[in-house]
């Protein structure tokens, strides 16, 4: 009798499901491009005190807002520094951010969004409430609040922009999971005798989050244009040290004079953008596993 | 294949399919999926196609319809609308073809109508795009058309949502949208699968009803050999993309000669094939290669009936409110199930029949305490499960485990099968990782799968296959008692025999108790010790099988015995002019006493409820 | 639907309390003597006494909380310390002008977003796809002032098309103001789209598999109604969502874009109340902004139902 | 004719005695006339005053005023108005004006059309205050309506009437045809506009949205000055930059910094003034070293601008005994003061200084400042016409706003006698005295001074450039 029921099925690939996911990203060619712009500049963050390259900090009264030149391949800044040099160590504060900040808004918004979506009631009604305040808040001042309440450091800024960009997890999350929760195969998991928490970690996280890796991967850009607000605000990486929204900032001020000053931060922003985005589509078909 | 006589010689026919191939595009290579399939419809004539999920059945008719997307499908041969070759048309030409010379009906009336748009507006669309109707015409002839497919109060219900309606309901609009631009051909993808058996009796007799009145020609894909001996005048047996069998429906049923067609035949239940037997009754099995039928053996000697019953429910009671108006108070309640009683013994098969909506899961999900019942006690193996604080409800769910009625739905889709079969194993503490991969390995193996499955993930196997998944899933715990939840009622035939057999098998070789809901009566008369009858909440009827079945005695059970498809294509053409009426609904307002309901003992054991 | 309306303005109530804690608990968290920055150069010692004294710095907190919370609730947002302009006043003059901003913006990044969001859905994994993506994600990693200044260079400077900044009111000039206004607004709602692009093409992907799509097709209908009508409706309710979300944050998040044009709207008036602690002036900025922001999602939940018939009934 | 001006900021509130943002007072010079003038070369000339006579002791001030003005609400001007608007400064509590008027004890009316100031003591500096904001005479009668709300429809006597304000958006005003100088008066209507950010700002005079903008960025001096079509106009202003060196305010003075002057010289060697122009404004704000540019008449040019020498600051250090010196400077977070103060760092580092920066924006800065919550802290001063506001309240042992804390009872001495000649060279002296001390104790660092840059169309011709950064309407034309 099993002749039959074997008969319409695809022929078996065994494999884990960690390696079914890495090789169907592997075939996915957009999203290895966005990987290999991430590891770029992931690597030259890490190799940037071995590479050779001019000191950031190092300033020259003579080479001031040079356009790009053989000796400054990127030209230089407003006060002489090699914005090559610049733009390489800016990479450590700007990726910092970036990836810091949303991960602090998924880990601290995803599973707030996960009680509140699942338990509903009036843990549901105080988190929705206190969330919604939150997001009713513009976005640049609840981060300068707490950036200005923890202190002035790098990593208080990346907390305080996670903090302020994590009530939109929240309210993505519980969205998706009031659509989840009433798929059978969470009864099923309860009725084969599973707690709240297995259910929801095994059950009801995995499959909500599509969007929200969509939005994590967008607020990416929004983190590490918000540090810089906050580095200018004197809240987040603190000058001569570079980061890629304070290099922008800086040449906001010269956008007739330097032009390019302001492109490279801006290109670099927009690749790392492009990247994180082209990962986060591919992660999500990969991780499907009815994508084939 | 041999070439078969045509029915109507004289007339040329509406559709002509010729050596119609069908491949799709795979990581590197086009995977055929249709081989060679040629058949023709002539005018007012129906034709099935019959066979197993997977068999490239729906391919076919997409292939027709070109639906297909063009990148990923590579359609080959001819396919003939009165002489035209619909596959050399251009797109737009196409366009004009499909939902008017050829129009379709799908398999999910409950997901094919698109839930923001009103059905009027749905079904005007067709009639705009090819009648070049104005809006007021379009309209009323929507009204019209509601009206033909059976639909009360139509002109009040244009205006309505697929959302309100019911599955059947919602299927006749589908019916209606496709019958809006008179086509010549209908394409009907398993109209009725999705359907319970009242229902799918009123769809069958519609669309025969309709087919006189239009003058269509319907092509009727199914893989219900009852339904096809109901409805068409010739049947191609399709298996694994081939036409392996065609001809007059009386001939296949009666002179097949294809092991395969036999098995097809075999594994359909037929109601009353019962009397006689005593103890439930597996199905046929035919050996596809060979053609040799084994013969079907009773499962005797499970039923414990003496001893305590494993499971005891008295008095249940379960209500969802409904709230409204400002404050959320509570105005109603949907009186989902009120006050049920039932013993289930060791090793029993009770089964819970009853239409749509009757309350038959909410009673299983009651008795585990997946929903909150309001009242009435529930014994289960030992356990006052009515009674019990969150810890040791867990623990009592190792004693009672459900069977889902959609085994897709109930697999989590990024889970793959092993760890879905692990899980109930590892969450409560039974062994190690590799004990517990060896033990589903070992339940793979059981319900006949093999343990190499383990890793793939639910979409990767058969509706039958997922359905064993979810019995491997459930036998992790050694249950006593499995709630079988409509569990074989979305399986094809072929299917459908081997789970029940399987369940069957577990239960002679473990003893466990089934708590089987279904509507389907056949299959429940061939699997089933005692039988419930519900109706709006309530037990209307219970007793052995035999009783139920040889003598039944409420209205309703009659009913339901009626709606059975017969598959006996000698019968086509018989009408069962079931009432078309719309499912009841056990909603009643806030503080509504239910009437106190009195049974009656027919035979000993056999009780119907009075008045 | 009025209970319905009735009901989620109810629930704003604790919502808005939370709010104007936060709000209120800015003045503590932020550093810097809003007093001395009010005082001027010389920092006249009775004249910051006799301020403190004014503006009740030198009662509790908590009553401080509850003067302003009483004076809110009867209508008076205070005085700006910088202007000693009557703040609701202030943001009378100013709502106009960010509405005029943010729906301009909104209807921008709609027209950008949602139209490429489809295409990138519909040719999904194709080089149009590829292409509407990189131009949507570079309007979000693009710095809105980078974008805002080239525009001014380019098309007031040399072309001499548009003025170069400034605001004119709409019902005085609508031609004149629409004129002013639309590079702002592009400006603008360049995220903005990339965000809506991003989401309506996650959307539409689930929402083209759909069975009833299939359905749409065999009745057959056009390629574009059965995109544009069929999948479009059921594609956009989860960015119908995301857009009041993104509109809020246009309300008060338009600071550098609002800089760069010298438009008068709340983003400029918020964050330089911020640095001068005026914080009148934030606290009634921000609860504005708020207020909107809570309509603005209740109006994106109405009509998420509306469109949703399977949700009406809860109207 | 109208003449659009595109300011830096928006201007606070628009009354003269509350107000406190140069932005207000470049309005002011189109709205409200003042008793006393300054001319570009800082000679106090009259305006509403016709003439004045100091007592001996420069303890009272007998002023004559003009017969022939009238405020733009009709009220006459005369001396009671006068008196009305000197008490208002000096009592209103929302003034921002007492402490420039401290020194007056009372102000009569002893005629018509004449004012006495008496003072608590001799304070030469007062003819010096009432050529700005304590000087400008707003209409009794507007102010005895509106009080301390003036300032949303201020009524005053200059060129312009007030027409109307829209929050950072537009100030309009209109000529006043009963002008006592209308004749001399050739625009019909000037609209200030702020346009905070300086390239849009040039971009829109490019554009021809306005003729006339203030605080040019220094960075585009260049492309202005090469432009046919722009006029370029800079002059330099009364006020300087600075470092303040917390020497004895609150625990965070007992550093190196602040407990030996050696250290702070040593600092003060160690950066290049000259290039700090050249670099971060190229040239167009002059290096310096004291609270008055080397271009004022009270500049001690004894003491010039000191060359770079590193080897001379390494020196200083190694005498007392440090290798190398950690320190924390906070600054504003303008661009232009950020730029600067990472100029200041490349320069002090390579003399033994391990500079930490602390960006912090404004309004925290001035609240660290005072509480003693710093290091070194740099900022701006936008000066005074008399020498006395640019250093009496700074170094003084009870000065108002001696935030480093600074006392040195000699210097005390000498400034104090200073206010009490109303002859310069008798008061330079006292100033030069005090210089030198500074100089020597170094509580302030001095680093340069700023200018005020105009860009205009070419239409706009008769405007002159002050030192005190304003606008004065008088004389300029705009070509239709
Ligand atoms: N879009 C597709 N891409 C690739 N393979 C497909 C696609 N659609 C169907 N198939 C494969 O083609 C085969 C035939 O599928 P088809 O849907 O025709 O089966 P069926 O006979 O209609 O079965 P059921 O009774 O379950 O509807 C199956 O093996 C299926 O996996
Ligand atoms: N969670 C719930 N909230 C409100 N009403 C419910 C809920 N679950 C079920 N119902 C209602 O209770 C009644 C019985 O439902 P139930 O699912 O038990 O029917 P059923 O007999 O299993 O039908 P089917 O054959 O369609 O599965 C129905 O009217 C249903 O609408
Ligand atoms: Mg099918
Ligand atoms: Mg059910």
């Amino acid at each position: 009798m099993t002749t039959l029921a074997n008969a319409a099925i695809a022929p078996a690939r065994e494999e884990t499901p960690g390696r079914r996911a890495w090789r169907k990203f592997k075939a996915n060619k957009a999203a290895l491009a966005g990987l290999c712009i991430i590891v770029f500049f992931a690597l030259l963050a890490l190799a940037a005190p071995i590479l050779p390259i001019a000191d950031p900090t190092a300033t020259s009264w003579s080479a001031i807002r040079q356009p790009p030149s053989a000796a400054h391949w990127l030209g230089t800044d407003e006060i002489g520094r090699d914005l090559l040099s610049r733009l390489i160590w800016g990479s450590q504060a700007s990726l910092a951010a970036g990836i810091v900040s949303v991960a602090i808004a998924v880990v601290i918004g995803v599973p707030i969004g996960l009680v509140s979506g699942y338990f509903g009631g009036w843990i549901d009604m105080l988190i929705s409430r206190v969330t919604e305040a939150f997001l009713a808040m513009p976005f640049l001042i609840t981060a300068i609040a707490l950036a200005a309440f923890l202190g002035p450091s790098l990593s208080n800024a990346m907390i305080a922009i996670g903090l302020s960009a994590m009530p939109i997890f929240v309210r993505l999350t519980r969205g998706q999971v009031l659509a989840v929760k009433t798929e059978d195969y969470v009864e099923g998991a309860r009725s084969i005798g599973l707690g709240n928490l297995m259910i929801l970690k095994r059950y009801i996280a995995p499959n909500v989050f599509p969007p929200i890796l969509v939005q994590a991967t967008l607020t990416v850009a929004t983190a590490i244009i918000a540090e810089a607000s906050l580095s200018f605000l004197g809240l987040g990486q603190q000058p001569p040290d570079p980061s890629w929204g304070s290099m922008l900032n800086v040449a906001k001020n010269f956008m007739s004079q330097a032009p390019w000053m302001a492109i490279w931060p801006g290109a670099a922003i927009f690749l790392v953008v492009i990247g994180f985005n082209l990962v986060g589509d591919g992660l999500g078909d990969a991780l499907d596993p009815r994508e084939p | 294949m041999p070439e078969q006589p045509r029915p109507h010689p004289a007339a040329e026919p509406v559709l002509s399919v010729r050596d119609l191939a069908v491949s799709f595009r795979t990581a590197d290579a086009w995977r055929p999926v249709v081989n060679n399939v040629s058949f023709d419809i002539g005018p007012r004539e129906t034709v099935a196609i019959v066979g197993e999920s997977g068999s490239g059945k729906s391919v076919t008719s997409l292939a027709i319809m070109r639906l297909l997307a063009k990148g990923s499908a590579r359609i080959e041969g001819e396919v003939l609308l009165n002489g035209r070759n619909l596959l050399a048309l251009s797109e737009e030409r196409m366009r004009d073809v499909r939902g008017n010379d050829i129009a379709m009906i799908f398999q999910e009336p409950m997901t094919s109508l698109n839930p923001t748009f009103t059905i009027g507006r749905q079904i005007a669309e067709t009639l705009l795009r090819h009648r070049r109707m104005s809006a007021t015409q379009a309209k009323a002839e929507s009204i019209e058309l509601l009206e033909k497919v059976r639909i009360p109060n139509a002109r009040g219900r244009i205006k309505d949502y697929p959302h309100q309606f019911s599955g059947g309901m919602r299927q006749r609009v589908m019916i209606a949208m496709a019958l809006a631009s008179k086509p010549q051909l209908l394409i009907a993808d398993e109209p009725t699968t999705a359907l319970d058996v009242t229902i799918q009796g009123q769809i069958l007799d519609l669309i025969k009803t309709l087919q006189e009145e239009e003058d269509m020609s319907v092509l009727f894909i199914t893989h219900d050999m009852g339904v096809v001996a109901e409805i068409a005048e010739r049947t191609l047996v399709m298996y694994r993309g081939d036409v392996v069998e065609s001809g007059p429906t009386e001939d296949i049923f009666h002179r097949g000669r294809q092991p395969y067609t036999r098995a097809l035949i075999e594994a359909v239940p037929r109601l009353g094939s019962m009397s006689g037997h005593d103890w439930p009754l597996r199905f046929p099995i035919v050996d596809i290669e060979t053609g040799q039928v084994s013969a079907p053996t009773e499962v005797a000697g499970t039923l414990d009936a003496a001893g305590t019953p494993i499971l005891s429910v008295r008095n249940l009671v379960t209500r969802f409110d409904i709230r409204s108006g400002f404050f959320q108070r509570k105005t109603e309640a949907v009186h989902a199930v009120e006050n049920v009683s039932f013993d289930l013994a060791q090793g029993e098969t009770l089964a819970l029949v009853g239409e749509s909506g009757c309350g038959k899961s909410t009673t299983g999900r009651s008795i585990m305490r997946l929903v909150e019942p309001c009242g009435g006690e529930v014994q289960l193996d030992g356990y006052d499960v009515l009674k019990l604080g969150p810890g040791d409800l867990r623990r009592m769910r190792r004693s009672v485990q459900m069977i889902f009625q959609d085994p897709f739905a109930s697999l989590n889709p990024r889970m793959s099968v092993g760890q879905a079969i692990s899980e109930p194993f590892l969450a409560h503490r039974l062994g190690t990782r590799s004990q517990a991969r060896e033990r589903t390995a070992d339940l793979l193996e059981r319900v006949g799968l093999s343990a190499e499955m383990m890793r793939r993930y639910p979409h990767e196997f058969s509706g039958g296959q997922r359905q064993r998944i979810s019995i491997a899933r459930a036998l992790a715990l050694e249950p006593k008692v499995i709630v079988a939840d409509e569990s074989v009622s979305a399986l094809d035939v072929s299917i459908k025999a081997q789970v029940c057999n399987l369940l069957l098998d577990l239960q002679e070789s473990l003893g466990i108790s089934f708590l089987f809901i279904s509507h389907d009566m056949a299959v429940v008369e061939r699997v089933s010790h005692r039988v419930a009858v519900m109706y709006l909440g309530e037990i209307v009827e219970i007793g052995p099988r035999a009783a139920v079945f040889g003598n039944p005695q409420h209205a309703y059970t009659k009913k339901l015995i009626a709606a059975v498809p017969v598959p006996d294509p000698a019968r086509r053409g018989i009408k069962r002019n079931l009432a078309v009426d719309e499912l009841k609904n056990p909603i009643r307002p806030r503080g509504y006493q239910p009437p106190k309901r009195r049974y009656r003992e027919v035979a000993p054991g056999h009780f119907v409820q009075e008045g | 639907m009025y209970t319905y309306v009735a009901k989620r303005l109810l629930i704003a109530i604790p919502t808005l309390l939370i709010i104007s804690l936060f709000v209120f608990m800015l003045q503590k968290l932020l550093p810097g003597d809003p007093i001395l920055a009010m005082a001027g150069e010389e920092r006249d010692p009775v004249l910051i006494a006799q301020l403190r004294e004014q503006y009740r710095l030198n009662d509790p907190v908590v009553y401080q909380y509850l003067y302003w919370l009483g004076d809110v609730l009867r209508g008076d947002l205070g005085t700006s310390l910088r202007t000693n302009q009557p703040v609701t006043e202030l943001i009378l003059q100013k709502l106009p002008v960010t509405i005029q901003l943010a729906v301009m913006a909104m209807i921008f990044a709609v027209l950008i977003g949602i139209p490429a969001g489809i295409i990138a859905a519909v040719r999904k994994n194709t080089l149009l796809d590829y292409l509407a993506n990189l131009v949507a994600l570079s309007g979000l990693s693009i710095p809105n002032f980078w974008l805002g200044i080239m525009l001014i260079l380019l098309v007031s400077v040399y072309l001499g098309w548009l003025p170069a900044s400034g605001y004119y009111p709409f019902f005085a000039d609508p031609l004149r103001s629409l004129e002013t206004m639309i590079m702002p607004a592009f400006v603008l709602s360049t995220p903005l789209a990339a965000m809506l692009m991003r989401h309506t093409r996650s959307s539409m992907l689930g929402v083209l598999r759909a069975d009833y799509i299939r359905t749409a097709r065999a009745k057959g209908l056009s390629e574009r109604t059965v995109v544009m009508e069929h999948g479009l409706r059921n594609g956009l309710l989860p960015v119908i969502t995301l857009s009041a979300l993104l509109f809020g944050d246009l309300l008060a998040g338009a600071v550098l874009t609002e800089q760069v044009f010298t438009i008068p709207g709340f983003g400029k008036l918020i964050v330089d109340a911020v640095f001068n602690r005026d914080y009148a002036v934030v606290q009634g900025v921000v609860l504005c902004t708020a207020v909107a922001f809570i309509l603005m999602n209740l109006i994106a939940d109405i009509l998420y139902v509306l469109l949703n018939p399977r949700m009406r009934a809860t109207l | 004719a109208e003449l659009r001006i595109g300011l830096q900021d928006d201007p606070d509130v628009l009354d003269p005695h509350q107000s406190r943002t140069i932005a207000g007072r470049i309005v002011y010079a189109g709205l409200c006339d003042k008793l006393v003038d300054i001319t570009p070369e800082l000679e106090i000339v009259p305006q509403l005053a016709t003439d004045w006579t100091w007592s001996e002791d420069a303890s009272q001030l007998v002023m004559n005023l003009r017969q022939d003005v009238v405020f733009h609400d009709g009220t006459p001007f005369n001396a009671q108005a006068v008196v009305a608007n000197i008490e208002r400064a000096m009592t209103m509590p929302e003034s921002r004006r007492r402490s420039e008027l401290a020194s007056v004890d009372t102000i009569e009316a002893t005629g018509d059309y004449q004012v006495t100031f008496t003072m608590t003591g001799p304070d030469a500096s007062l003819l010096a205050q009432l050529t700005d904001r304590a000087g400008m005479m707003l209409s009794p009668t507007a102010f005895a309506d509106t009080g301390a709300n003036f300032g949303s429809n201020p009524v005053c006597s200059g060129p312009f009437r007030f027409v109307e304000r829209v929050q950072q958006d537009r100030i309009v005003l209109e000529k006043f045809d009963d002008y006592w100088n209308a004749e001399n008066i050739f625009i019909d209507r000037v609209t200030y506009l702020p346009i905070p950010d300086a390239t849009v700002r040039l971009a829109n005079l490019r554009s021809g949205d306005i003729n006339m903008l203030e605080r040019l960025a220094a960075s585009d001096a260049q492309t202005v000055k090469n432009d046919a079509n722009l006029t370029y106009a800079e002059t330099v202003g009364l006020g300087y930059q600075a470092l303040y060196v917390n020497v004895d305010n609150g625990p965070r003075a007992d550093s190196p910094m602040g407990n030996d002057k050696r250290v702070r010289q040593a600092f003060s060697l160690a950066i290049d003034r000259e290039a700090i122009s050249q670099i971060v404004f190229e040239g167009t704000q002059p290096a310096g070293n004291q609270p008055f540019p080397p271009s004022s008449p009270w500049y001690n040019a004894e003491l010039p601008v000191p060359e770079r020498d590193v080897a001379a600051a390494r020196a200083l250090l190694d005498e007392a005994g440090l290798d190398r010196v950690a320190v924390e400077l906070q600054v504003g977070n303008i661009p232009v003061q950020m730029q600067m103060a990472q100029v200041i760092q490349a320069m002090v580092t390579e003399a033994g200084f391990d500079l930490r920066l602390r960006a912090t924006e404004y309004a925290t800065l001035l609240s660290e400042q005072t509480a003693g919550n710093f290091q070194l802290s740099r900022s701006d001063w936008s000066g005074r016409i008399d020498p006395d506001g640019n250093l009496h309240q700074f170094v003084t042992c009870e000065g108002g706003i001696n935030d480093v804390h600074y006392c040195n009872p000699e210097v005390d001495a000498l400034l104090n006698e200073a206010r009490t000649f109303t002859d310069t060279p008798a008061r330079k002296e006292r100033y030069d005295a005090a210089t030198r001390i500074l100089q020597d104790d170094m509580p302030i660092i001095y680093l340069g001074h700023q200018s005020y840059i105009w860009a205009m169309d070419d239409d706009v011709t008769g405007f002159l450039p002050s030192p005190d950064g304003l606008i004065r309407l008088t004389g300029v034309r705009v070509a239709d």
